[in-house]
């Protein structure tokens, strides 16, 4: 078994100021090239688990550790895409898109005419010089997408990365994602509200549903890529839909021949 | 108290020994006697005694005889009534140090002035006359802050000031100072200080001036009887703190300005047609603006 | 065509500085008391009268003192801007003397500054920085503080230096906020070096403005001080260009 | 508790105070030139000798200076802001115009407003409104513009009504802006009262300063510039802890 | 057969200094008291046709119109919830929700009381007090939707409502939203990426394909409400996929038995 990238031991955390804890006790940990997403409604503290993850905001108690040192000294290791896109006003999409670039130290020129066979793949190209407000949502969702990707990093957290895309251009860039990960050996962690997506991507699917966050079910997938959209998807969807609402006792589930 | 007539007057400077028979004529009542309820004010500008009793904001003021030419010029609404000081108290002023002999020497120096134009004029006279070059003098408006500015010796001299003033003030806090007096290179004498009051407040009111006139004249006479006691009067009424004259330096002052305000032959406020259009030709033929 | 365009758009502040002329040529005239009230006719006529002396010397004199003044002054304050914003405790420590040190009224302290620094360009420089420093100063270090907490985060998870989040992050974003504080400190700047000059000076429109006024000179009065406001104008004319044509991004709108 | 937090927060700013005072009591012992270079304990002896007058006649006409003309400029400038932005061929107009009375150096013209207004109040507010308008004016109206279309179409859509809109998007979206100004403002309306005072004035601090630099006290010069600088700082901390106490979703940041 | 209550006939648009045209000769119309629903790839047009139908924008060429008077006109009538919530950062969750209320005219303190009662039906009331910046994204969003409902207007437009909620709160959402669109006599227009999410909501689907948008395909579903998933599902979903990607002869599905 591959060694672990990140490890939560017993974490627990709320915001300052708040009472509430969104997060209690949780541990889990997340294998070096893993592809995993995470499920779970709305407003639990899934991106509060990617801010702890980058240590945008650090655990009241318990230990989070990356490649087995805690972390605050991997955190320049990871690739962040917020839930809310952050591109800057002033850039446009081209120069947005070569910023990460830029901050690994690639001159201007060259980070542009990287950023922009991207974006010709992402099919943005003819936008290329619009400013972020010009654009649709999901275009900026992903110029936003391209940014984390191009950061350079072998650990990604995408926060719900396609919710505004179509089914059209979401598989597009589903195969597109599936490829850099395999080509640059990346360990992802995705989080999604669409099960289809969460299946058809995952290694494994973590499930969560009481809140605070403190235990998880999960969902094994062995199944080969590319996977297909098959008519059993459907009886799939409808467990974990229920595990969900009703949080039976932990379980792991695991799917063989799911597709 | 209420049926008395309000009037302003603005002096050309703080109150110094110069003013103490307003001061006087204030204390005693004489003003009151007269039916005139008198207020002293005092300029934050040495031109602003001329231009605010010429846009009549104040009735009275006190101010300069080539100034007072020179609005009148202009067609500033200002008149004379009567001659204060009826020579020059204004004298060029530098530390012993510099060792200027004779206004020419100050050619290759920084003179300050006052912010009134006129001492440019006073000073090109005086260089001239000595056979100075008078475009070698670097001349710079001073404002107020004529003392200061040959105490931190940022300029080597300064003309404005008062030999019965800025001269023994000067002297009290320990410096030494030497002065050139411009009537002793061509300047011609002219009354220093004069009371004016706005042209049409004083064709319309000139028994207010008449009883104005009358109670300073009061003042005067108390004043040059008992020098010294009606000094005290003044030094009461300066407020703590805002303007606190030094007594012994009021002293000489008080007794170089009695020689200057009357003569054997010029009574207190006579007023000398002659002498006046003599100095305002002089003044005409060699003043230029600018 | 774009130019008629920008006359065209101009043509109400025109209209309106015609009106408000009119009006004081009919008072002045009205009034007649050219010492304190002079006519734009009378100024305008003086202005082509002393015309020479006000271009070639005192004009120059004034721009020196403006100049430098603002230089420094930008300097000085983007610099302590910049380095509150990097040192929390420079922020404590700086930004209470900075509001004391605007609070004490120059003019009061000027006339110091005059014996200190002498009759050069030194002291009227010195007054001009200290009138317009603040404005430079708290807008751009306002602009700093309006980056987004959001923002900032992002840049630091993709592995920015401190450099490159200055240099990409926080200049972009307090640039529109530096530019607000030098709008507003241009004027301010003629302003300190007419003070400057009333304190003490051979040269200068405001020395010379002053002058005039000792001499009863109403239209003379207002004649430099036609020409210090060209100074202002322009130089706030320079960064509204600059800001429409640098801020493209916001043009698109 | 909070009372002791505060303090240490502004531990860093009371010592870098107290370092430069002690510095300039240093130089000005070692220089001993008092009438130009006092040092701060003998401003401090001279303040507390001439606490009576200070306190009682200046302070107060100062403060009435200061306060009328503080609020007569805010109500001008935050109504024209509004008219402004309301409308925008009084924006075109009036914009040029602004800036342009801005410019204008009021020290160079003050001495007329003497003669127009006398050695009244009212010379002083009117340099103090003619300084402190500006800032007020364009934040406020910055404070506008910066409100997002995006925001303002909502808001159309939702079917606000101009009132609407002004109530509940720009003010609040401009009241941080404003409050800049008005921060900018403050203190130079402290320097906008002294200048007027020192153009004309029997009373006032700034009036009082110049007063005692005639008389060659350089302690008396500084002592009522002390009290100057409280009336400024007092302002400035209460724009503060408004900006503070009332922008509660900024702390929560 | 009921009137109508959007019209556009010929319209065509693009937006100032750009060169290409987004919308091309579009003419459709939408019945009143219909809960229709644009499914289309990402950037091909679908916010701006909000954008128009709300008079942001107005067409180069064609007429719009509202209950067949010309748009202008119908403007306030129009409930509208763009695809970046703008929730107002210096009020709470309750003010933002309270806010369409205060502007018709409603008390503050009643607006309110008001809206904190749909809060609670949103399960966001013991957030309430809280600033928008410290709300999970898909809380924003169910803020955002509110705020679009309780504008009080007949024709909502949503323009990605729910893209960033999970399956549990999105079934609850829609539950509600159909609930309300029955009680009010609503007409809804509904952008959505997730063609499930149109199935079960939807009694007309328009498929748009093509860039600029000119024509589109429509799915008419008939079946009654409540709608549930089924099996069956995935073959239709299928078919529009196929007509998102191929775009065939314009022709119309109709759904009489698809649940
Ligand atoms: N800055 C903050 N201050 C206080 N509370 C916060 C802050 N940010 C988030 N929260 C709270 O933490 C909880 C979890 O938020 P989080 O954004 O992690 O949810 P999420 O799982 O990402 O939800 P969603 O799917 O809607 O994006 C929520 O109750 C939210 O109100
Ligand atoms: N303000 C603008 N100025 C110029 N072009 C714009 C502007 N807004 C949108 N566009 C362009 O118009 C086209 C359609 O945008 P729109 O936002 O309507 O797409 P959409 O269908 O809503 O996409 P999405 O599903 O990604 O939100 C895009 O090509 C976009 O770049
Ligand atoms: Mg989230
Ligand atoms: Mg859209």
């Amino acid at each position: 078994m591959r060694s672990s990238i990140i490890d939560f031991e017993q974490v627990s955390f709320s915001y300052p100021k708040t009472s509430e804890l969104v997060i209690d006790e949780l541990s889990f940990s997340i294998t070096e090239g893993e592809f995993v997403c995470f499920i779970a409604p709305s407003g639990t503290g899934k991106s509060t688990l990617f801010r702890l993850m980058t240590s945008l905001e650090l655990p009241i108690s318990g230990t989070i550790s990356f490649r087995n040192q805690p972390i605050a000294e991997g955190m320049k290791k990871i690739g962040y895409m917020p839930q809310r896109d952050l591109l800057l006003e002033w850039r446009t999409i081209l120069d947005n898109a070569a910023l990460p670039l830029e901050l690994q130290g690639i001159n201007k020129k060259k980070a542009r005419k990287m950023a922009s066979s991207y974006l010709e793949e992402f099919q943005l190209h003819q936008h290329s010089h619009k400013y972020p407000h010009q654009l649709s949502g999901g275009m900026r969702q992903r110029v936003s997408f391209l940014r984390a990707m191009l950061s350079g990093k072998d650990l990604l957290l995408l926060d719900e990365p396609f919710s505004a895309l179509d089914a059209m251009t979401r598989m597009t860039m589903h195969e597109w994602l599936l490829q850099m990960w395999k080509k640059w050996k990346l360990t992802i962690i995705f989080v999604t509200h669409d099960i289809d997506e969460a299946l058809l991507l995952a290694d494994r699917v973590f499930i969560f549903s009481k809140k605070p966050l403190s235990s998880y079910n999960q969902c094994v997938i062995k199944e080969t890529r590319p996977r297909q959209m098959k008519n059993e998807l459907f009886e799939w969807k409808q467990e974990i839909v229920q595990q969900l609402t009703e949080a039976p006792p932990i379980h792991s589930l695991v799917k063989e021949k799911l597709f | 108290q209420n049926n008395l007539k309000q009037v302003e007057i603005m002096l050309d400077w703080y109150p110094n020994a110069v003013h103490t028979f307003l001061y006087v004529a204030l204390e005693e009542g004489y003003f009151e006697e007269e039916g005139l309820d008198v207020d002293i004010v005092f300029p934050a500008n040495p031109s602003d005694p001329i231009q605010l009793a010429g846009s009549g904001a104040i009735e009275f003021a006190i101010s300069y005889q080539n100034n007072i030419i020179l609005a009148q010029e202009e067609d500033l609404p200002v008149s004379v009534v009567a001659p204060i000081v009826r020579s020059p108290l204004n004298h060029l002023l530098f530390l012993s140090s510099q060792n200027f002999n004779s206004p020419a020497d100050l050619e290759g120096h920084t003179v300050g002035y006052s912010g009134i134009a006129l001492n440019e004029l006073y000073l090109k006279t005086m260089v001239e006359l000595d056979g100075g070059d008078f475009s070698k003098v670097n001349v710079i408006d001073v404002g107020f802050e004529l003392g200061p500015a040959i105490m931190s010796e940022r300029t080597d001299a300064i003309i404005g000031a008062y030999i019965n003033h800025e001269y023994p003030v000067l002297q009290h806090k320990g410096f030494d100072i030497d002065y050139l007096n411009p009537a002793d290179y061509g300047v011609p004498s002219y009354y220093e200080l004069v009371l004016i009051a706005n042209s049409s407040f004083l064709s319309e009111n000139e028994d207010i001036v008449n009883a104005f006139w009358s109670a300073a004249e009061k003042g005067y006479s108390d004043m040059k009887e008992d020098p010294y006691g009606s000094l005290d009067i003044l030094l009461q009424n300066q407020d703590e703190g805002n303007f606190p004259l030094i007594e012994s330096v009021e002293r000489e002052s008080l007794d170089i300005l009695l020689e200057k305000m009357e003569s054997p032959n010029e009574p207190f406020g006579s007023f000398d047609q002659a002498h006046w259009d003599d100095g305002k030709q002089w003044l005409l033929s060699n003043y230029e603006q600018n | 065509m774009y130019f008629f365009h920008a006359v065209k758009q101009r043509l109400s502040a025109l209209f309106l500085i015609i009106i408000l002329i009119l009006i004081w040529e009919i008072v002045a005239d009205h009034l007649n008391m050219p010492y304190m009230f002079p006519s734009p006719s009378l100024i305008l006529f003086k202005l082509f009268d002393i015309h020479e002396i006000l271009f070639y010397v005192h004009l120059p004199a004034t721009l020196t003192v403006v100049g430098i003044g603002l230089a420094l002054s930008t300097i000085l304050g983007v610099v302590l801007a910049i380095c509150m914003h990097l040192f929390k405790i420079l922020e404590r420590a700086v930004y209470p003397l900075l509001v004391t040190s605007q609070t004490i009224p120059i003019i009061a302290l000027a006339p110091i500054f005059v014996l200190w620094f002498g009759y050069s360009i030194w002291s009227k420089v010195v007054v001009t920085i200290l009138i317009t420093f603040f404005p430079i100063t708290v807008n751009t270090f306002d602009g700093f503080r309006s980056v987004s907490s959001e923002q900032k985060e992002w840049f630091l998870t993709a592995g920015a230096n401190k450099w490159n989040l200055f240099t990409k992050l926080y200049v972009p974003s307090a640039l529109p906020s530096f530019l607000s504080g030098l709008k507003i400190a241009i004027p301010l700047s003629v302003i300190g070096a007419a003070i400057g000059e009333w304190l003490g000076a051979n040269a200068g429109l405001g020395y010379f403005s002053r002058r005039m006024m000792t001499q009863f000179d109403g239209a003379g009065v207002f004649a430099p001080i036609v020409w210090l406001s060209l100074i202002g104008i322009t130089g706030f004319l320079l960064v509204t260009i600059i800001e429409k044509y640098g801020f493209k991004w916001r043009r698109t709108r």
